[in-house]
């Protein structure tokens, strides 16, 4: 197959992502949004696993994507139970308000 | 377990039960710390005996005792002649402390004895150590019970005075210890004999730049410690912020450490380092003794001005070290002695006045020689020897020093004349000073009616004045029993053939 | 074919992946999310993952997607206010930094996987539920237990943050 | 595959110490009291009973998990830490009327998961278990859940560790591509190929994501915000736990699996580690908040383990351990002192607010004098001991620039030990501070700490050898 | 022979009166003081009649006080014939003045400390005398210095009296710098400090070997001489010494221990005499500061600060007789000299004692009714000073100015023209004190026997002490030559033109004295004031220390640079972490901004050690 996409391609598509990932997370206000960006970023890492696993012809691969879904549930479930206290103590969700704390 | 070991865990135990004891029981704290002190001072009065029979010039009173197992740090300890002076003039001094803070102190007795005792152990431990690590130890141990004495008793500037003492201090040693951590890596052991023998043999071998770099990381240490010009500014401050016991101890025993260590380890280990760098460190020590001497001149505090002196004093010290001959060691350890004694004296006494009048500046006080004669008479007592009269302790250290530094092809007559001017300007401010405590009218009504020297006074005192005069007279008693261990350590320091021919024929004459 | 579904959705998870960034509103960037999360799904099952497109379908975009939503909704966020004072080290070195990032990888990749064979869809035929399920209860048993504890943990702890009383 | 389940035994014996604390909540009846915390207990000793029953036998279980003396080592120094965290957090529970079974459930689940992250041999095990303590000091960080600091302090934290997981996790990714596992004997044995191609992109992912954990900079910014904001206790549990753990994963991927490699990373290590020790001192210097002066303190300590971790000989390896375990044992004895000097009206974490403490609590006041001291490296505190090995394997492995660096910001540190040390004995001056009275299970907890940190400065031998003997094992 | 007795007595009386004295009443603090002396002198006695003719050395060996390397010092007596004489006039002037103290310092308070000061002395003096070696010698000398200070500051209460104690002290202290460089340069050279030994060896060392070390080794030795002898240019203490009690100057800083630094000098003869630049110097310093000191003389008003002067400018005649070579005539000087100058000193005290205090000469006159005995012994002693013929200072005087002339004539015509202005300036004090009209307020009366009878016998020893013929006594020591009869007689002659001369100016024409230091107002006020030279060091010297250290040093250096550094490197580390710890900004966005930059730094950096791998 001639026209075929280098696994790369696959590769530099997760870079892509991950690297969205981390804009959001540098540009975005809403913490929500924030967190989202993390997801985005786990999904990019997820493509890199698949990406490699079938290079490798292995399904390992897929199994660490599996358990890189279950934390990614996990942290979602604790980091939306500490972004609701966060909220309930101030009523905001803008990233640069929760800064008490600095030097 | 030797007679050393107690005197060296004497302190400890002391400082151990003390804590034991009930705090509000001022009386029994005092008493107790007195008699344990005082019983170390005893105990350690036996350690002169085999210098004194047999002078074997070696190190006795050897235990050696592995402590820690990987990395081999054994509990080594011994003296030789020359310790065996600084240990007895630091269990000399803490019953004296003591007595000197038996009423003074009247918060936090409990700790201020115990701090006090666990000083003792720290001062004995470093001067008797003879494993690096275990050196190191001590010298650290050392210092913090200082810096709580300061800190913690002291005057109205003490927290930042305790703290410059203990960063400047521990500066230097950081520093050494890096040293000592790369000469084990080098050597495999801690043991201090061990690595002479092995920098001796060439079994260790080191490039000329290591060595240097290891005598200067050393020598950091000790010179802040000295303290050498210009890292003495910690002095001042320390010395006039600290309770009299303090500055007692810190003065008369802590600087000791620092020219100790400067030829127990620093010169003996690299000698041809040492010579290389004598230029700056005669330099330096010369600039000490007589910067020291103009800025005390100009004191108007009396304990920031025997702070200056001693910087000037230890400067005599280092210069006797530098010179690397019989006498300039001989003297340097003596003046050692003289300068605990004497300045030890001063400080006492300085502490008498301010205890009385609450200020140790200068024109407050003034005529006292009318109202407390006999004060006054062991004042100028101690400040004669302070300026090296003859017949008294100071004389014949800086009579020694002087005379190997001009020997000395280090040194040479024309830097020694350099050196000498501080005789003449160590005589300025102390009889200047002198003169406006003591001598003319009363100027201030509340020194009308000070009273003279009670009898706990006389006693602390009373020891220092018989040294001095000891120390001048018979100063032979002392130097005989260190005389074969500074040959031994000035044989190590002119071990290699770098040594010009010359040189060595002229010292050789002077042995 | 293959090629061209890869731009179809490899240029639809990026637009969504863009979107999610651009957007203000947190809804809208859920949304965007959830269609990266579908679109690399597909990339998945082309790539041989039966299983994990499925589980990144239901689990993914189905379960933790929809949290998030649940959480945007009960929290009513609105939209981005206007930008108040944050960090302008952030605002300016992000996009530096980024770029500088996203080179960086890139170029790693590319000199990786210098020729790097091409994707062809059915190659690999590992991935499907059997497949990783016999190996997630043999060879990953420790793994997988001790995810269970994650979740315990995820529970416990959402519990005492989240809970109503006290 | 799965082999003896004995290696995990040690957590799993904590884990199951966890799971009846929740029980013991659950049928808890409203006000009655349990002895919670004795669970923990119970647990954490049958934890350091099998871990000794295991040393030297070198047992793996799964092919992933290896009750190596290092590990094990590591496993003790956690039970210490579990210990010591339970005991000194008496008084904040019953202060803050924390939920008690949850709390502790969670820091034994945490410790669990630290254990497994020292013994794990694989990058996915790591990754879980970083994981799960991550999580679950997450939780314990924000579990103040009406306090402002406490919510920011465990948003920050997670925020910026599930930020910085990403990345170690991109690490992961990268390095499973180019060996096709993640096992770390496999990952050896590629990476000593001459002309090995393991991406060095993984290396920088990984490094990344272990320093976040270890707080080196310029990853450390979570850390004074989070040490500061999370209850004291908990402060102390993450500041030494957390860390263990993470440098014992540190070290078990950076000197056998990436050991080939070190001439890569090695410079980079060396910048990180200078500036951890600097900027921690540096800016602890002018901290007026005692928690974030520790914390600071906590960074710049990671640095002088960084340096034993870059110095990578085997004098190192026993430097880590044991510094670990000193500084496990100082920092909660700090962080104790802290806890309980804590009142529900003040905060009394300002370094102002320990002025008299000598008057008022002599023995904490004691006490606290002799952990700062030991955290700076004064003999005959086991502080000293564990700095001197660390310097010492950095003298060893040629580093003495780093050595020098790292004496000299320890004096620098020395400096904000003492202004503590200043207040709590130099200035007894202004209104005498009100200080709670110290339960009974803290101040023994404390006060045995006093005795291990005398105990491991002056008779280290023991302790010593077994960190020496504790090599990791090669595959 | 058990010399070590002689100074040990005074020692003891200063232990009982010094330790004891505030409890013992003064008869008994009389009786040790002094008899302590006493014993001492009769001990000396004894010893040298004991000794005989002295032919050789005489040593004893006590103690071994210094062994450092080869260097021993110990602690040996000596007697020699030079010793002997010096042992004479310090026991014997040294009763004398104790004596006269018990009446002079009756009424003083601190009478104890004042006798324990003064035997403290005779102990230091006496071992300096009796030193073997220079060190033991060099304790002595700073003994001395030390009892000087105490006895200068006696009166304590006074500012100018402590001045002048530190003052005396410091500039001893200068003067000893040189002569310890001189003691470390012998030991350098000669590998001992015994006197026997350095000087054989000095004698037996090749002329072209010795003379650049000699020299040196002498001129140091002659700096510390100038301290102690109070030669030019540190004799500026010596005035002011005058402060303390008039037996003080008597013994002290006149009789005794400003000698001390001609018997050192003559003591080390063997050294001088084989460097010829140095005796050229002594010479030298010895005449210019004989003359200048005499020109000062003339113009002072108070009659210690007169006699002080006359001092100076007598050591400047030893001096100039050491310097020429005349050890002997040096050393016969010395001996007159404590003698007649101890009189003038004594009676001095007896005139300011019978005036309540009053040492101002324009306020006395006309005493001779009211104090005959006093004012004929110090006629005595005037004209001995001045050379008149037969008294004990004609033959000294002269033996010096005679060896001289053979060294160098121009210096005996300097030396004669001194002695001119000695006696004017002698005889004008007695003219002032003792003829004309009383001119101040006080009831002057005459002193108690205590302090007339050592007058007396001082006046007797001023008068006939010349015919103790101590150069020939000191002939086998000091090879000297040189009888020139003309000469002596010619300087006599000048003498007493002088002492017409102060005649004309004070008694038989009143008034003319005035007018004649109005006629010449710059040269009398230069001279009334020294000459400015206490004004030129303390502006030149003592203001730039002082102010140099205080300003300088301690301010700017010390608090200043190394403190500012010191603390520099605090603040500026503070000042560093409060910059970087901005860096913590509390914001989320920028933590993670961080965590980019270093995974990116890291990154590219281990690409870069890699090699792009």
């Amino acid at each position: 197959m001639q026209n075929a996409v280098p696994i790369s391609w696959y590769l530099i598509l997760s870079a892509i992502l991950f690297g969205l990932g981390v804009a959001g997370f540098i540009y975005r206000r809403n913490i929500i949004t924030v967190f989202m960006s993390i997801e985005l970023m786990l999904n990019a890492v997820n493509l890199t696993f698949i990406s490699f696993s079938y290079k490798l012809r292995q399904v390992d691969g897929h199994i660490f994507s599996f358990f890189v879904m279950v934390v990614a549930a996990a942290e979602a479930a604790v980091g939306l139970a500490i972004i609701l206290t966060v909220f309930k103590n101030r009523e905001t969700l803008m990233i640069d308000d929760i800064s008490s704390m600095k030097y | 377990m030797t007679l050393l070991d107690a005197v060296i865990f004497l302190p400890l135990a002391a400082f151990l039960i003390i804590l034991a004891l009930p705090k509000e029981n001022f009386e029994l704290i005092r008493r107790f710390s007195l008699g344990a002190s005082v019983v170390t001072f005893v105990a350690s009065l036996g350690l002169i005996g085999p210098y004194w029979f047999r002078n074997p010039g070696k190190f006795v009173f050897d235990t050696d005792l592995p402590w820690i197992a990987s990395p081999p740090i054994h509990y080594h300890v011994a003296i030789d002649g020359i310790s065996l002076w600084l240990v007895i003039l630091s269990t000399l001094l803490t019953p004296i402390c003591v007595l000197v803070s038996w009423r003074y102190i009247d918060k936090y007795v409990k700790q201020f004895f115990a701090f006090l005792l666990l000083l003792e152990f720290g001062l004995v431990g470093v001067f008797c150590a003879l494993d690096f690590f275990l050196f190191y130890v001590f010298w650290e141990v050392s210092l913090v019970p200082m810096y709580f004495l300061i800190g913690i008793w002291g005057h109205e500037r003490r927290i930042y005075s305790a703290v410059k003492f203990f960063l400047y201090t521990m500066t230097g040693s950081v520093l050494m210890l890096v040293g000592i951590i790369y000469l084990y890596n080098q050597s495999g052991t801690f043991d201090y004999p061990r690595i002479l023998a092995g920098l001796q043999s060439g079994s260790i071998a080191l490039s000329s730049q290591a060595q240097l770099l290891l005598f200067l990381a050393f020598f950091a240490a000790f010179a802040i410690k000295v303290p050498l010009f210009p890292l003495h500014t910690w002095l001042p401050d320390a010395h006039v912020e600290a309770p009299t016991a303090g500055s007692v101890m810190l003065a008369s025993v802590m600087l000791k450490m620092g020219t100790y260590g400067l030829l127990r380890y620093c010169v003996p280990m690299f000698p041809a380092a040492a010579r290389d760098c004598a230029g700056w460190i005669v330099t330096l020590a010369i600039i000490g003794i007589i910067y020291g001497a103009l800025v005390a001149m100009v004191q108007p505090d009396l304990k920031k001005l025997v702070a200056y002196s001693s910087v000037s004093h230890l400067g005599f010290v280092v210069l006797g070290i530098a010179s690397m001959n019989v006498q300039g060691v001989q003297g340097a350890v003596y003046q050692m002695l003289n300068h605990g004694v004497s300045t030890g004296g001063l400080f006492l006494l300085v502490g008498m006045l301010s205890d009385r009048r609450h200020t140790r500046l200068i024109e407050q006080f003034g005529g006292l020689k009318k109202v407390t004669p006999h004060l006054v008479a062991a004042f100028l007592l101690v400040t004669l020897s302070s300026i090296g009269l003859p017949g008294l302790n100071g004389f014949v250290g800086e009579f020694l020093i002087l005379l190997g530094s001009f020997r000395s092809d280090v040194l040479g007559p024309r830097m020694t004349a350099f050196a000498a001017t501080g005789v003449i300007l160590s005589a300025t401010y102390m009889l200047w000073m002198f003169q406006r405590v003591n001598y003319g009218v009363v100027t201030h009504e509340e020194n009308r009616n000070l009273p003279d020297l009670d009898r706990r006074e006389w006693t602390v005192i009373v020891p220092i004045i018989a040294m001095t005069v000891v120390m001048g007279v018979l100063p032979n008693l002392f130097l005989k029993p260190m005389a074969p261990s500074v040959d031994r350590v000035l044989s190590l320091i002119h071990r290699e053939g770098s040594v010009r021919a010359e040189v060595r024929q002229r010292s050789g004459a002077g042995r | 074919m293959t090629a061209l579904i890869f731009f179809i959705f490899a240029g639809l998870a990026v637009f969504c992946g863009i979107n999610l960034v651009v957007q203000t509103h947190p809804i809208a960037s859920a949304l965007s999310l959830i269609g990266v999360m579908a679109s690399l799904a597909i990339l998945y099952l082309q790539l041989g993952g039966e299983f994990i497109a499925a589980a990144q379908m239901i689990v993914y975009a189905g379960a933790i997607m929809v949290l998030f939503v649940f959480v945007i909704m009960l929290l009513n966020a609105g939209a981005e206010g206007p930008s108040r004072e944050g960090s302008r080290f952030a605002k300016y070195m992000g996009i530096v930094l980024l770029a500088a990032f996203l080179g960086l990888i890139s170029f790693i990749i590319q000199a990786m996987l210098p020729a790097s064979e091409g994707v062809v869809f059915g190659s690999f035929q590992g991935g499907t539920a059997a497949e990783v399920g016999r190996k997630l209860f043999t060879f990953y048993l420790l793994p997988f237990e001790v995810t269970s504890v994650l979740i315990l943990i995820a529970i416990v702890g959402a519990i005492v943050l989240a809970r109503k009383e006290l | 595959m799965t082999g003896s389940f004995n290696a995990i035994v040690p957590m799993a014996c904590v884990t199951a110490a966890a799971l009846a604390a929740m029980v013991a909540e659950a049928f808890r009846e409203p006000g009655e009291r349990l002895p919670i915390a004795g669970l923990g207990f119970i647990g954490l000793i049958g934890a350091a009973i099998s871990a000794v029953l295991l040393w030297n036998h070198d047992v793996r279980s799964f092919g992933v998990v290896a009750a190596d003396n290092f590990g094990l080592f590591v496993t003790l120094v956690l039970v210490v830490v579990g210990l010591l965290s339970i005991a000194i957090s008496g008084p904040t529970i019953e202060r803050e009327r924390l939920p008690e079974g949850e709390y502790y459930a969670l820091m034994l689940f945490a410790i669990a998961g630290m254990m497994l992250m020292a013994t794990a041999t694989d990058l996915l095990i790591i990754f879980l278990a970083l994981e799960i303590l991550s999580l679950a000091v997450y939780v314990l960080t924000g579990i103040r859940r009406a306090s402002r600091r406490g919510t920011e302090a465990a948003l920050k934290y997670f925020l910026l560790g599930a930020f910085s997981s990403a990345f170690f996790l991109y690490g992961v990714a990268f390095v499973y591509g180019l060996t096709g596992s993640t096992r770390l004997d496999r990952i050896e044995t590629i990476a000593s190929q001459p002309g090995s191609a393991l991406p060095l992109v993984a290396i920088g992912l990984l490094l990344v994501g272990f320093s976040f954990k270890v707080s080196a900079v310029p990853f450390h910014m979570w850390t004074p915000d989070a040490y500061e904001g999370a209850p004291p206790a908990v402060t102390g549990f993450m500041s030494t736990g957390v860390k263990a753990a993470a440098f014992a994963a540190f070290a078990r991927v950076f000197m056998t699996a990436l050991a080939p490699l070190r001439d890569d990373w090695s410079s980079v290590l060396w910048v990180v580690a200078a500036a951890t020790m600097i900027l921690g001192t540096v800016v602890g210097v002018s901290q007026s908040s005692v928690k974030r002066m520790l914390a600071y303190s906590s960074i710049a300590h990671g640095g002088y383990l960084l340096l034993a971790l870059l110095s990578a000989n085997d004098v190192a390896r026993g430097a880590i351990l044991f510094y670990l375990l000193t500084y496990a044992i100082t920092n909660l004895g700090a962080f104790g002192v802290i806890a309980v000097l804590e009142t529900t009206e003040r905060a009394n974490d300002t370094v102002r607010d320990y002025a008299g403490l000598w008057s008022a609590r002599p023995a904490l006041a004691a006490l606290m004098t002799i952990f700062l001291l030991s955290l700076g490296g004064f003999p005959p505190m086991a502080g000293f001991i564990a700095k001197w090995y660390v310097f010492s394997a950095a003298i060893k492995a040629g580093y003495p620039g780093l050595a020098i660096i790292g004496v000299l910001t320890s004096v620098v540190s020395v400096f904000f030990y003492l202004r503590i040390v200043v207040m709590m004995y130099m200035r007894d001056d202004g209104t005498p501070a009100v200080f709670p009275p110290v339960p009974a299970l803290a101040g023994a907890a404390l006060s045995i700490s006093a005795i291990l940190i005398f105990y491991l400065g002056i008779l280290p031998t023991r302790v010593l050898t077994w960190a020496a003997a504790s090599l990791i094992t090669r595959f | 022979m058990n010399l070590w007795l002689i100074p040990i007595l005074p020692l003891l009386g200063f232990l009982i009166n010094g330790l004891f004295g505030r409890r013992l009443s003064k008869t008994m603090v009389s009786l040790f003081a002094v008899g302590s002396v006493a014993l001492s002198f009769a001990w000396a006695v004894k010893t040298l009649f004991g000794l005989g003719a002295l032919e050789s050395k005489y040593v004893e060996h006590y103690f071994t006080w210094i062994q450092s390397g080869a260097l021993s010092i110990s602690v040996d007596f000596a007697v020699d014939r030079l010793t002997a004489v010096m042992l004479m006039v310090v026991t014997g002037v040294g009763l004398l003045i104790h004596i006269y103290s018990i009446g002079y310092m009756a009424e003083e308070d601190g009478y104890y400390r004042f006798f324990s000061y003064l035997n403290l002395f005779m102990f230091f003096m006496l071992v300096l005398v009796l030193a073997q070696n220079f060190l033991v010698l060099f304790v002595g000398w700073e003994g001395v210095g030390l009892c000087s200070y105490l006895l200068i500051g006696y009166y304590l209460l006074e500012q100018f009296a402590t001045d002048a104690g530190n003052k005396a002290f410091i500039v001893n202290r200068i003067g000893d710098f040189g002569f310890s460089l001189a003691i470390f340069l012998i030991v350098r050279q000669f590998g001992s400090l015994d006197f026997s030994k350095v000087f054989d060896a000095a004698k037996g060392m090749p002329a072209e070997h010795s003379a650049g070390i000699l020299t040196a080794v002498s001129l140091l030795l002659l700096v510390g001489a100038t301290g102690k002898s109070a030669q030019i240019p540190l004799y500026v203490w010596l005035p002011d010494a005058m402060a303390g009690p008039t037996p003080v100057s008597a013994l002290i800083h006149a009789a005794t221990m400003v000698t001390a630094g001609v018997y050192m000098m003559a003591r080390s003869a063997a050294l001088f005499t084989n460097a010829p630049i140095a005796m050229d110097t002594v010479a030298i310093i010895g005449l210019a500061t004989a003359f200048f000191a005499a020109t000062i003389g003339l113009a002072q008003t108070d009659i210690k600060k007169v006699f002080a002067y006359s001092t100076v400018s007598q050591l400047g005649y030893m001096f100039l007789g050491a310097g020429v070579g005349a050890f002997s005539a040096g050393i016969f000087h010395l001996m007159t000299h404590a003698f007649f100058k101890a009189l003038l000193f004594l009676g001095a005290g007896a005139v300011i004692h019978g005036l309540h205090g009053e040492q101002d000469l324009r306020q006395m006159g006309g005493l001779f009714k009211h104090m005959r005995i006093t004012a004929i012994t110090l006629l005595f002693a005037s004209l001995a000073i001045s050379g008149f013929p037969f008294t004990s200072g004609f033959f000294s005087k002269d033996a010096i100015l005679v060896a001289a002339y053979a060294h160098a004539p121009w210096m005996y015509w300097i030396g004669v023209l001194t002695a001119g202005m000695t006696a004017f300036y002698v005889f004008r004090a007695w003219f002032l004190a003792f003829t004309g009209e009383y001119r101040g307020h006080a009831h002057p009366h005459e002193s108690p026997l205590v302090m007339t009878g050592p007058l007396m016998l001082l006046a007797l020893l001023s008068l006939g002490g010349g015919f103790i013929n101590v150069p020939h006594w000191l002939e086998p020591m000091f090879a000297e030559k040189a009888e020139n009869q003309a000469l002596a007689w010619l300087s006599a002659g000048v003498g007493v033109a002088g002492i017409a001369i102060a005649y004309v100016f004070y008694v038989a024409v009143p008034g003319l004295a005035d007018s004649f230091a109005k006629s010449m107002s710059g040269l009398y006020k230069l001279i009334y004031n020294k000459y400015f030279v206490d004004e030129v060091y303390s502006a030149a010297v003592v203001q730039p220390v002082v102010k140099g250290s205080r300003f300088f040093l301690w301010r700017g250096v010390d608090a200043g640079l190394i403190d500012g550094i010191v603390n520099g490197i605090g603040t500026r580390s503070r000042g560093i972490g409060g910059v970087l710890r901005l860096l913590q900004s509390g914001n989320i966005r920028s933590y993670a901004a961080w965590v980019v930059l270093g995974s990116v730094v890291v990154l590219l950096a281990i690409g870069f050690a890699g090699g792009a791998r």
